[in-house]
């Protein structure tokens, strides 16, 4: 995925003079995910840009930027370290296009990687995506595979409107299906490993069903997509698996047809559960198709805890996690 | 000092009662700052951080190095916009009063802080103001009407009713959109000079924020981007002396000019006379070069005093004498400027006087014109479905949803 | 309210020397809302300080304050600007008794007048408490009443753990209906505006009953509570009205009574509704209460754009919406 | 100075490959730096922030006005606690490399950072460090054994396995806890010294960050909340000049000191060699001393050199010279203040070599028995319920819920 995402660097800074790159190490180190290796090599300083250690001068110069006609991609270092940008983000780069009708806009990307599962304790682990998905004017998107990163990387660089970008630091390397004492494997078998070299875009604001099935819709994003579909296996159901991508604006409509398909949903993601973006596709499932559910809709997420150290592996949704949670959808009505 | 390690809490010199007391303020005498090249290095010009930057002296005569070329038209235009400023303010805080429109900040005695500087930039160089230049709107020919439908959120507001009064915006002059949340701006000046130097242009960007305004956290940031990449960049701190209620004490300004961060961070800090048109046109024009030339940004602390309440929201009798203003030592912008002009021979107490009067009639006319499209309570009245508009650039489904809700319940396009 | 409010700090600052406020313009001038007003006289400047203007700084030293003992009470002006003081509040404030297993922590509320109907446009409007309530290890209230801004600041100010605390300046002054046309009413008349002198507290976690009835449950918090209280008397219908008060953590239990009882849910707030605190009320009660559920549960919100000038009454959910919500919930099914 | 506004991109002097070059670092001769008196204004004495405190001289003398009244026993103890530091660091680093720990930080090269300044504060006063000052922990007494449970998460962790390796605290000894998050713990230790003076206690507070946290907005919040309220704190960088992969100058380094950011503040900045013990002792003592008896707060800038690299995490032989620690003009600390006690005849080389293997084997027993508390891989293991408790002071219903859902789903208590 890190190659994906580099790519999708490479192809919007040759297609486009105006895309600029800028974070914590990302130049002349290439990122300390290396994200963007190279990049300084082949596009110079003043297009991938080394930054100093302020998340909220880099979200800040990088709306200026905006403003300025280029199309800034930010990197956070580690999406625990998105707060000290937060005010930049949503008091400003959410609201320029609305409180100027349009006059100004800053098209900025912000790329951070999210999620837990490589033993960052509580400031390297958090998936704070369900901060982002309530704050009016951005769009918030997270990946799940190489395929789909490089495609909605770009789509995001084009779009003209700010999105906020997670990637999940535990598939950078590979899908991990939730099992932490499998050895690792690499995306090259994936069939959402392969990605093409140039250009192309997954659009923003679409779902993906990632498999067909009938006895129970499982809504998930990220890492979990993997471990949900190890689960579903398990489990011995026809699963319908449904990778949300673009958390917001929700694809409610895919949501919709499935669940109404099946009538019974799961959903997991990896953030804490209280007021985590779960609730928010529990909320609409249960809007949209309450007539059809024949079971309440189930939530499998992180608990409501920091994400600790040594627990990692009974705080992440693991797949046995996920099967029970399939069961109890499964059995209840 | 004290010896007892006590919290400290800065206090004003004066609170409501006792005489006012700007013993606190150091002066210079006008002319007796140097001038240094634009390309002076920052270690030798540290001195313009403490000093006081002036031009004008108690006769109205330009005197010393920093007296610019301005002929006597431009120096006219300035004032001619400072009094239009004033009157511009004047009325719309009379329409606020009479509850025409909801809220009002004015620039009462800090006109010279838009006017000078504006001066000194050219029309492609991007303004990011604070919410008390609308004296750089105006300079930069933004329509009275036009700003004063946005402070009536009518149909012809540029903000479509979405922002309180006077978050004014202009993209075709390059004056950007006033935030409501203090200091943001900077930073996104700096990273807007940096996107020049990055294009290759030639422009220059600056930015103001007031005292109270240098202890947000965007301060710092801005001035460590500024610095680390030599941003072509004009970061002023318009020192009026007060945030709402708390002095600039309350920032730090008890022990240590604002100006004196520059050279902390690496820039050069110059401290100026806030009042003195030509002192505040002279410095920015000086930044400006330096940063047009590549020297880099420059930090201005403007000193001046706020005239007038914080907003209509605020009573500064609460806090300060009421007569603080008059007993400040750098007076009025407007009053010392057509001293100079009049000491110059270019302008007469008459002459003024009929400037007031035809400024007040301009913004009576544009009053007049401005309420034709409507005021919050007479029509015309926007479209509520643009509420739902420019959350993005194409308006999702969701909020398209929402917006037909609306609508239905409203009996339909409103 | 605001009397309410003081009273909570005269009483606590009596009662305990190590009680600080601190805030912008909280001191000399007594608040922006006077909710402070002559408690400097009272008790000195150092234990009622005036701020420096970065939310950042002032919650970041009543951490400080905190560890050394103090119970901070810090006022952030509006709650549009406590972005800047996120990262604090997120890292270190809610993080400080896990990460060293309670051997430091930081008692701090933070106060923060949130919500519209003032003609505060979008910088001056804003309900953020969604993205607090995600947070492990906040608390986070919001009060409707005087009694319960009294009863629930002193419960807060004495807990040891920190709590983000909003009080909606709507009602500052009285209660709100939810029709603009109206003239304003005070709290005299309000039975909950009647407020003891002295000492006493609302337990923290706990939800109330504001009206008893049988055919919908209305989960709501805020000035939402009354124009709801407005709504159901206008929509003809007999609505038991939960005020949730403390947001998190959340009295499920008096939710669930409720709605199984009742059969029908409609969950009412100002804040915008992608991802807000009503998802997380939705999950949860369709969790609890889904074999009770006669129809859908719905939600009545302020709409996903920013807090509009001009519309402030199209946007706020006035009394129609609730009526309509409430006819909804009651014809389905 | 370029003539063109193009961006500036800072540039390190060596890249890999390249030869060292510290030119750029200014030095001063041991002893030539002026002490002024702790209650020296802060415009007087603003040498102190570009200037370089020294205090040993390259024959290990202890030079000039700084030389600190330390005997022989205080300088014997600081060696063997920096020495016992590296001994620490060296041994958790193969075990890092061994896979038995999931992260390290090394201080290597940076121990008298910790240990100067930690003797010259008192017991009661509160330490807020960095992750790179183990040696502060060290120097008050946290167990080793304690410190490496911590490192393991294991059934003695201090932090319960909730922290990764090194982010230890000791509440009993008055050292914070350290953050994740860069920066946060500095307008902390600003407010937790407000606190001491409203209290009215004597006890002051200090604070450590990097040179590249230095960007972070609650530098600015630390710094302006403590000069407002002249707050009895001493705040502390440490220039070890690299972030991770990025220099000094990508903090602002380039253009002036860090130090120098004090007096644009209005406090003392003061730019100490930081692998002089002797010197980051005596300017510690100063700032305590002032901060102590009323004078306020203090920024000292440690010019020092990261020996290691960024952490186990990290590779510095992609962004600099691998040799270049060997090249930085100010050496290493333990090197120098040995030079110093043998100069003194206090100290030998085989002394020294005891103490090393003392060191060691204190570090191999403590090691034995941490391991006995369980390893991430061996037992005992710690107690899957701790991770619900102490997110709050009483744990509330849904993570009790939650705690027991998991323990249903592990079969039970674990
Ligand atoms: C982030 C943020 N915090 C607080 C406020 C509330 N506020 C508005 S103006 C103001 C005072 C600003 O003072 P100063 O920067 O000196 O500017 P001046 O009003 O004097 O021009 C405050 C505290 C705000 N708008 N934004
Ligand atoms: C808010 C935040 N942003 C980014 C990081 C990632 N990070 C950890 S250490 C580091 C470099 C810090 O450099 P410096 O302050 O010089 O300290 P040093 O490591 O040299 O001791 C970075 C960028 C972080 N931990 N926190
Ligand atoms: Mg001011
Ligand atoms: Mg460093």
């Amino acid at each position: 995925m890190i190659q994906a995402i580099r790519s999708a660097h490479d192809v919007m800074m040759e297609r486009d003079a105006t895309v600029v790159a800028l974070g914590q190490d990302i130049g002349y180190f290439g990122g300390v995910f290396r994200c963007t290796e190279g990049l300084q090599k082949k596009y110079g300083e003043h297009r991938v840009i080394d930054a100093p250690i302020a998340e909220g001068g880099i979200i800040g110069t990088a709306i200026g930027m905006g403003v300025n006609g280029l199309r800034p991609v930010a990197e956070i270092q580690f999406a625990d370290y998105i707060y000290p940008g937060f005010d930049q983000i949503v008091s400003e780069l959410s609201r320029l296009r609305y409180r100027s009708c349009g006059d100004f806009f800053a098209p900025v990307t912000i790329r951070t990687p999210c999620g837990g599962g490589i033993r960052g304790g509580q400031t390297h682990s958090q998936s704070p995506e369900g901060i982002f998905t309530h704050i009016s004017g951005v769009k918030t998107v997270m990946v799940s595979n190489p395929y789909d990163a490089k495609g909605l990387l770009i789509a995001a660089i084009e779009s003209n409107d700010p999105v906020v970008f997670f990637e999940p630091k535990r598939i950078y390397n590979g899908p991990f299906d939730g099992d932490p004492d499998k050895p690792s494997v690499s995306w090259a078998s994936h069939p959402k490993g392969e990605v093409p070299e140039g250009y192309y875009t997954v659009p923003l604001g679409k779902a993906e069903i990632i498999e067909k099935g009938t006895d129970l819709t499982i809504v998930t994003y990220g890492t979990i997509v993997h471990v949900a579909q190890a689960a579903a296996k398990k489990a011995g159901v026809d699963a319908e698996i449904i990778d949300v991508r673009t958390l917001m604006p929700l694809d409610v409509e895919t949501l919709r047809d499935s669940v109404n398909k099946t009538g019974r949903c799961l959903v997991a993601h990896e953030a804490t559960r209280f007021c985590g973006y779960g609730a928010e596709l529990v909320a609409s499932v249960q809007k949209e198709c309450f007539w059809h559910l024949e079971a309440p809709i189930s939530r499998v997420t992180g608990w409501d805890t920091p994400y600790p150290h040594a627990f990692e592996w009974q705080y992440f949704p693991v797949q046995q996690r996920l099967v029970d949670g399939i069961r109890k959808v499964m059995e209840a009505g | 000092m004290t010896k007892n390690p006590k919290l400290h809490i800065p206090q004003p010199t004066a609170r409501p009662g006792d005489p006012p007391d700007f013993s606190y303020i150091d002066l210079s005498e006008a002319g007796a700052i140097d001038r240094p090249p634009t390309d002076a290095a920052v270690r030798d010009i540290e001195y313009l951080a403490t000093g006081l930057v002036r031009v004008l002296d108690d006769d109205h005569e330009a005197k010393g190095p920093w007296a610019p070329d301005l002929d006597p038209e431009t120096l006219l235009k300035a004032l001619e916009i400072m009094v239009l400023t004033r009157a511009y303010d004047d009325r719309m805080l009379r329409i606020q009063r009479q509850g025409k429109i909801s809220f009002y900040i004015q620039a009462l005695g800090e006109e010279a802080v838009s006017v000078g500087p504006g001066l000194a930039f050219e029309d492609g160089d991007m303004m990011f103001p604070a919410y008390r230049n609308q004296g750089l709107y105006i300079l930069r020919n933004t329509g009275l009407v036009d700003m004063m439908c946005q402070c009536l959120s009518n149909t012809r507001d540029m903000c479509k009713g979405r922002q309180m009064p006077i978050f004014y915006h202009n993209r075709e002059k390059n004056v950007f959109s006033i935030s409501g949340n203090l200091t943001t701006q900077f930073p996104q000046a700096v990273g807007w000079a940096m996107g020049a130097a990055i294009k290759g242009d030639d422009h220059i960007a600056a930015s103001w924020i007031g005292d109270g305004s240098t202890a947000e956290a965007d301060f710092h940031h801005a001035l460590t981007f500024a610095a680390v990449y030599n941003a072509p960049v004009v970061l002023n701190v318009t020192n009026n002396q007060w945030a709402i209620s708390t002095f600039q004490g309350f920032a730090g300004g008890e022990r240590q000019s604002f100006a004196s961060r520059g050279p902390g961070y690496g820039m050069p800090g110059i401290r100026v006379d806030g009042n003195d048109l030509l002192a505040t046109y002279a410095v920015s024009r000086w930044a400006a070069e330096r940063a047009r030339s590549g020297g880099g940004p420059t930090l201005i602390e403007f000193v001046t005093y706020r005239g007038g309440a914080h907003s209509t929201s605020d009573d500064p009798t609460r806090y300060r004498p009421k007569d603080e203003w008059k007993a400040f030592p750098l007076g009025d912008p407007i009053e010392r400027l057509i001293g100079h002009l009049e000491q110059l021979g270019q302008w007469s107490r008459s002459q003024q006087e009929s400037l007031e009067v035809k400024m007040k009639e301009k913004v009576s006319a544009a009053w007049k014109e401005a309420i034709t499209f409507g005021t919050m309570t007479d029509p015309p009245f926007l479209d509520v479905e643009l509420m739902f508009e420019d959350v993005f650039e194409e308006t999702p489904q969701h909020l398209k949803e929402q917006r037909d809700k609306l609508l239905a319940m409203r009996g339909g396009r409103s």
